[in-house]
């Protein structure tokens, strides 16, 4: 394998384990510029491991993860987020104490030291930004409201849009519809499709219509491993895949 | 009250300034009209207790950071100032009779021939003062990065820092040649030639006591509202996407228990002068946490409960002790558990539940609606009697 | 002949000694205003000739303050001062009080917090203005008062035994400084058992490690050895590596001043680990009958205590006191070196103010030295010029009931030297 | 220090060295147990913790007190009866204060914290009001005082046999309760996932009252078992605390090897620095090497790797 690549994300050999028992096992993929990769697989096949491993919330025991042939393993949380990487969680994690517009300004990619911060004016770019933002999730009308009591639906918006006010060039995103309804998952389809312009996205997801919808590429996991790998109608047909959803 | 949304502040006074400004009135107008100077003097000693208490607001209430270990940093504070104000008071002539005149007395007990080093330049008031912050900050940068960097939070902290204050009061007793051991540092003069025994001079620590802490009210309330202010609360509440928001969190956590630290040494250092000495019973766990129940009866969420807190625990604290010691404990206890089970938010969750919409009806239907919304921040009840 | 003398003799049976005749020689021009009923005695001392500095006395009472702490871990120990103290309160009322005039208590707690001990004693001075202030059992907490003491000029009589290096024109010590208590115990101990090796152990903190440092200059000037010499945290209760470290040094003498509920974790192990102190010598300076109660007789008994004053003290002054005592608070009670000390605060104040005739601090202060009261329970004692008091130190054998056995008393008055050169 | 001992004497004082080593590791170990459940399995900071302890120390004192009056033949035997009493008075206290304030703040440890410093205030004006503010002397049946000679030189305290005995029967009683009984399994599975557990059919707040019950009457037994080393007053519960979090802590909190391997390295260090150290330093010193390691390695001594 080549130590440097053309993808903006280079997964190789990558390897964790937790007392012995490997989530991860010697598992390699690629995410090419404006490519929307998706990671399909049974529970604890190791997708949301996968995802903590790229943005550094779980250190791999073995492997590398390259972004843009920089290595992301010997760097800490906030500078992988500073080199790009932006990851949403499975469960919508917000602040619920503070309001929308706080929750997209703390976001917003400035006076991000402490004196930084600080010193930090909520200045007219600001608030445009923030106000673009939320324009692009739906929650123009909420910016004042605390974010404790928006509905689940405009929470996971709410953190898509924390992401984006970042303008990260790969965007990981855990399950973004689980549990929306149906009229949110529209809504969310659409905005995933407006925001994954000019950009990479990494996504896990489980509803197969949905990922139908977005996969430019999917990857199977399987206790770890890379099951299959390929477009959406290549993957639904490949048998092995089709034994682990249904078999058993 | 300072997370009220931006927007709902425009065009209203803003409460926060309404409400301190009321406090300054109660502190620097209706406390010393309506209190002698032994009272005022006893106020002005609950009053440091609060230093610590602000700090708390941010530490704990804000930020999610229980520190069980304030006393070190109030007693840090404390000492700094008590060296320098020994060594004025030790001067060769006033202890001739000592068989090394011109060192502390405790120490010539002890058989110290000379002074210490890290003594030699407290003869400085300027190095004392900023000693008094700096060497607090220090240690708690210290301790931070070791924590903070390595993710230790919660409870695991909190312990930790209980240990620490464990461990200096042992120090502090066990080097009695250094520190004075168990006594402290008695018998404190004068401070640059002026005497801070009499009643004229303690009438005017008061009034500088007071006027510290308005400032650093405002202080706390310029970190509160500034973008670090949110970040302090964002990080309490989810942690991970702060993070992953990219913040190094460590940075921020040091930074706020640093600033707690300092706050709380200030105040260590104006107990210190107003109480005339400084003692390792308030280093250790007792006062420590005693000083986190202060800033939960205020309402850990809000600095002005956290001073009020303050004022009404330790003016219970002297009422019942004087009246029925037995009670005394019995009504911490009481107030440890209530304060936790039944007003979690302390005297300033009590305020906004039940005082505040309440006034913000009654002013609403007048014209003066800003001179009134400020009004009842006061607690209906103040040290004040 | 002044009333107190005939009071205090009335009370207490006290016994002659040569000196306080030659005292009263120089007294005998005094009018005898003893003999004068109560009433007459207020108007003989009108309020404006015993008063000039507005403290609270009336015509017919005079407020002074009892600052202990009854809450917190030293009202383990301070209970029996203030017990004491309103006993020897009650005592002089029904005598008809001091200068005719009835005393009030009031009872502040200093909740064994120092500061709240100068708060406390900065409000008895300056709001109550009480003519006397009997109070504080830990020098931590004399420390922190003592400037109060001097700045708005009280007065303080403080009763426990305490380390000395202090002086003041404020404060009657009442109980011994370090070397009347120590230095007569290590002679005796030298001379009856012989010793030539002593291990020490204390708590750490002041007065442990100022005791110490006395003794060990006295046990090395006499050409003994120290063979050991630890402190531990207050609180601490794991004695064990000390213990072997005792038994590997084989000391003659366990000199310790080891206290509160460190003591009872430091005896009982003493014991389990098989040093038995009916073999090996253990002379302590830090447990009084008090202690005994939590320790545990049988955990204890054998070893020597040091100080001036033991419950089973016999003479009629003592046997009067432990009465009067267990009668007030009830036949359980237990009186220590401490206890005893405390009772005689009021009894040198009373004492002082009428030789002075006045509750004038300052007089009182001037006319303190010299005091001399025949009815203490230890015996015959004398106010220094120092304000210590002249006393006598006993060394007793700890019992299994938890009481002493007086073993040795010395011949003579030891003065007091809180500055002692060459010990320093 | 050794010069002028014979290689006998020194030998017999590093073995009587190694045994108070054993013994303030029991003593660790019986104050830790408790805790260990109480926090490491319910992560409840129970600050009062050491007045638990207490109680059972003054049921000890009450026992001994009446046994001598009422039945002084059974005396020898007392001990006994007082632990198991102080473990009965400990536990329901316990359930009781589970039942009345614990339950409603689960997930907010640090308001147990709190809460609990409150109750152990209260807990101690009990004491004081009841039994005074004095140390109560407990009388110890003569057996348990005294040593045994092993040698000439080497004494072995028998109430540091019997506290070493009682730590380790304890010990084994945990064990078995905790990981090899169904009521043990259930505790795991509550602490693990309180929602799962009580939907297959665990009473979960029956566990938690019982785990806590549990935790709070070893607590009692420690307290009954130190009125043969330690003090009995008031504010004696107090002392503990500190040493006691640690060595949980220091242990990896959720496990029960842990807090036996940290008491033992805890306690083993102590004694050996008391002896080459003087008293206060050593103390400094082990409280300050736990708190730097501890900084180190936040987790502890022994902890599972598990995913998040």
């Amino acid at each position: 394998m080549a130590n440097s690549t053309d993808y903006l994300l280079a997964v190789e050999g990558l390897t964790v384990s937790f007392d012995g028992f490997k989530a991860v096992n010697d598992l390699s993929f690629y995410v090419d510029s404006n490519e929307i990769h998706v990671i399909i697989g049974p529970n604890g096949a190791g997708k949301t491991t996968v995802l903590d491993l790229i943005c550094g919330r779980t250190k791999a025991s073995g492997g590398s993860i390259k972004f843009r042939n920089k290595e992301l393993t010997a760097m800490k949380e906030h500078q992988i987020v500073k080199a790009g990487v932006g990851r949403k969680f499975q469960n919508p994690s917000i602040y619920d104490d503070l309001t929308v517009f706080e929750n997209l300004e703390i976001s917003y990619p400035r006076g991000r030291t402490v004196f930084g911060a600080l010193a930090f004016k909520r200045d007219a770019a600001v608030r445009e930004r923030v106000a673009e933002i939320a324009e692009m999730i739906f929650l123009a009308d909420n910016l004042d409201q605390r974010a404790e009591y928006l509905s689940h639906g405009q929470k996971q918006w709410l953190e898509i849009g924390m992401l984006l006010i970042q303008d990260p060039e790969l965007l990981m995103l855990d399950e973004p519809v689980a549990g929306m309804s149906v009229n949110e998952r529209r809504k969310t389809a659409e905005l995933l499709n407006k925001i994954i312009q000019n950009r990479s996205v990494l996504v896990i997801e489980h509803d197969m219509k949905f990922v139908e919808d977005i996969a430019h590429r999917v990857t199977v996991l399987h206790q770890g491993k890379i099951l299959s790998e390929g477009s959406m109608e290549r993957v639904k047909n490949d048998p092995k895949v089709v034994e682990v959803y249904l078999g058993h | 009250m300072t997370r009220t949304p931006q927007s709902r502040l425009v065009g209203r006074i803003d409460g926060d300034i309404v409400g301190i400004l009321l406090l300054a009135a109660l502190l620097v107008i209706v406390l010393p009209l309506g209190l002698d100077i032994f009272r005022l003097n006893m106020v002005g000693k609950y009053l440091t207790y609060a230093f610590v208490a602000l700090g708390l607001v941010l530490c704990w209430g804000s930020a999610g950071i229980l520190s069980l270990g304030q006393g070190i940093f109030f007693g840090i504070g404390g000492y700094c100032m008590a060296m320098f104000l020994k060594l004025e008071a030790s001067s060769p002539e006033a202890t001739k009779i000592q068989s090394t005149p011109g060192i502390p007395d405790f120490m010539d007990w002890n058989q110290l021939k000379e002074l210490p080093w890290f003594w030699e330049p407290f003869h400085s008031l300027t190095f004392a003062t900023i000693a008094v912050v700096a060497v607090p900050a220090l240690l708690a940068f210290i301790v931070g990065l070791a924590m903070f960097k390595r993710r230790v939070g919660g409870v695991y902290f909190a312990i930790i820092t209980q240990a620490f204050a464990a461990i200096l009061t042992i120090l502090i007793v066990g080097q009695q040649g250094y520190t004075g051991g168990i006594n402290g540092i008695t018998d404190l003069r004068t401070l640059k030639g002026w005497d801070i025994r009499t009643d004229e001079a303690k009438l005017v620590l008061y009034f500088v006591n007071a006027a510290l802490l308005i400032g650093c009210i405002l202080l706390c309330l310029y970190v509160r509202r500034s973008k670090l202010g949110r970040i302090l609360v964002a990080l309490r509440d989810k942690e991970d996407r702060v993070r992953f928001s990219g913040y190094d969190v460590a940075n921020f956590k040091i930074f706020v228990f640093c600033f707690a630290a300092a706050l709380s040494a200030v105040g260590g250092a104006m107990f210190t002068l107003q109480v005339g000495f400084m003692s390792p019973s308030f280093v250790g766990i007792v006062p420590s946490i005693e000083m986190v129940i202060y800033c939960a009866v205020g309402g850990r969420l809000s600095l002005l409960g956290a001073v009020y807190g303050t004022l009404l625990v330790n003016w219970a604290k002297t009422m019942l002790s004087e009246s029925f010691p037995e009670l005394w404990l019995f009504a911490m206890g009481a107030l440890f558990i209530g304060v936790v089970m039944v007003f979690p938010n302390g005297l300033a969750g009590l305020y906004q539940q039940f005082i505040a919409p309440r006034l913000r009806r009654t002013a609403a239907g007048r014209v003066d609606e800003a001179a009134d919304a400020g009004a009842p921040i006061i607690p209906p009840h103040t040290a004040a009697d | 002949m002044s009333s107190d003398k005939i009071n205090a003799d009335k009370l207490t049976g006290g016994a002659h000694s040569p000196l306080r005749r030659k005292l009263l020689l120089g007294m005998a021009a005094l009018p005898a205003i003893g003999l004068l009923p109560r009433g007459a005695l207020a108007q003989a001392l009108p309020t404006d000739a015993v008063n000039t500095t507005k403290l609270a006395v009336t015509d017919s009472t005079v407020k002074v303050g009892i600052l202990h702490s009854t809450t917190g871990t030293m009202a383990i120990s301070e209970t029996g001062s203030v017990q004491a103290e309103k006993l020897a309160i009650a005592q002089i009322n029904e005598m008809g009080g001091v200068l005719g005039r009835k005393i009030e208590v009031i009872q502040e707690d200093g909740a064994s917090d120092w500061p709240t001990f100068a708060e406390k004693a900065r409000k008895l001075l300056v709001e109550d203005k009480v003519a006397a202030v009997f109070g504080c059992w830990t020098s931590a907490s004399r420390k922190a008062v003592l400037p109060v003491f001097e700045q708005y000029n009280g007065m303080l009589y403080y009763p426990t035994f305490y380390e000395g290096l202090e002086q003041s024109k404020n404060v009657i010590y009442t109980g011994q400084e370090a070397t009347q208590q120590i230095l007569a115990g290590l002679d005796w101990v030298t001379k009856e058992k012989g010793a030539k090796s002593f291990f020490l152990i204390g708590s750490d903190y002041i007065w442990p490690r100022t005791s110490n440092k006395i003794a060990r200059k006295h046990i090395e000037m006499h050409g003994q050895k120290v063979v050991g010499e630890e402190y531990f945290p207050l609180g601490h209760t794991q004695f064990n590596s000390v213990i072997n470290k005792i038994k590997l040094t084989k000391p003659d003498v366990i000199y310790a001043s080891v206290v509160g509920g460190s003591n009872v974790a430091f005896y009982k192990q003493l014991k389990a680990a098989g040093i038995d102190l009916n073999k090996q010598t253990l002379m302590t300076i830090s447990v009084t009958e008090d202690e005994m109660l939590g320790i545990g007789g049988e955990n204890i008994a054998g070893a020597y205590a040091c100080m001036k004053y033991f419950q089973s003290l016999k003479n009629p002054n003592n046997e009067k006191f432990v009465a009067a005592f267990k009668k007030m608070w009830g036949g359980e009670s237990v009186i220590g070196d401490v206890t005893q000390a405390g009772y005689l605060g009021p009894w040198l104040w009373k004492l002082t103010a009428e030789k002075a005739k006045s509750f004038d601090i300052d007089k009182i202060a001037a006319a303190s030295a010299g005091i001399e009261f025949t009815g203490a329970p230890e015996g015959y004692v004398r106010v220094h010029e120092n304000h210590h008091l002249w006393s006598k130190t006993r060394v007793g054998r700890a019992r299994t009931d938890g009481q002493f056995d007086v073993v040795f008393e010395t011949a003579d008055l030891i003065e007091p030297n809180p500055f002692p050169k060459g010990y320093q | 220090m050794f010069e002028g001992y014979s290689l006998a004497e020194l030998g017999s004082i590093f073995a009587m060295q190694g045994f108070a080593g054993l013994i303030l590791f029991s003593v660790f170990v019986l104050m830790a147990l408790g805790l260990a459940i109480i926090f490491g399995q319910m992560g409840v900071i129970n600050m009062a913790h050491g007045e638990f302890m207490i109680l059972g120390a003054y049921v000890t004192y009450l026992c001994s007190n009446f046994i001598s009056t009422y039945a002084p033949a059974l005396f020898p035997a007392y001990f006994f009866i007082a632990m198991a009493l102080a473990f009965l008075a400990s536990g329901a206290l316990g359930m009781l204060v589970e039942w009345g304030m614990i339950r409603f703040l689960y997930r907010r440890p640090l308001d147990t914290l709190l809460a609990t410093w409150g109750l152990s205030l209260i807990l101690q004006q009990v004491f004081r009001s009841v039994f005074g503010a004095r140390e109560v002397g407990v009388v110890l049946p003569d057996w348990l005082m005294g040593s045994v000679a092993v040698t000439d030189t080497i004494e072995v305290p028998i109430n540091g046999l019997f506290v070493m005995g009682l730590t380790m029967a304890i010990t084994i009683v945990i064990y078995a309760v905790m990981f090899r009984s169904r009521w043990g399994q259930g505790v795991r599975a509550v602490m693990q996932n309180r929602v799962m557990a009580g939907a297959v059919g665990i009473n979960t707040e029956k566990v938690d009252r019982y785990t806590f019950g549990l935790g709070c009457g070893i607590a009692g037994v420690a307290g009954s078992a130190f009125t043969m080393v330690g003090s009995t007053g008031p504010t004696s519960g107090q002392l503990y605390i500190v040493d006691t979090f640690l060595v949980v802590v220091f242990g990896g909190a959720q496990s029960l090897v842990g807090t036996i391997a940290s008491a033992f390295t805890i306690s083993q260090a102590q004694s050996t620095m008391e002896f080459f150290l003087s008293g206060s330093t050593a103390k400094v010193l082990t409280l300050l090497t736990v708190v730097v390691i501890l900084m180190l390695r936040p987790q502890g001594l022994f902890v599972l790797k598990v995913r998040r």
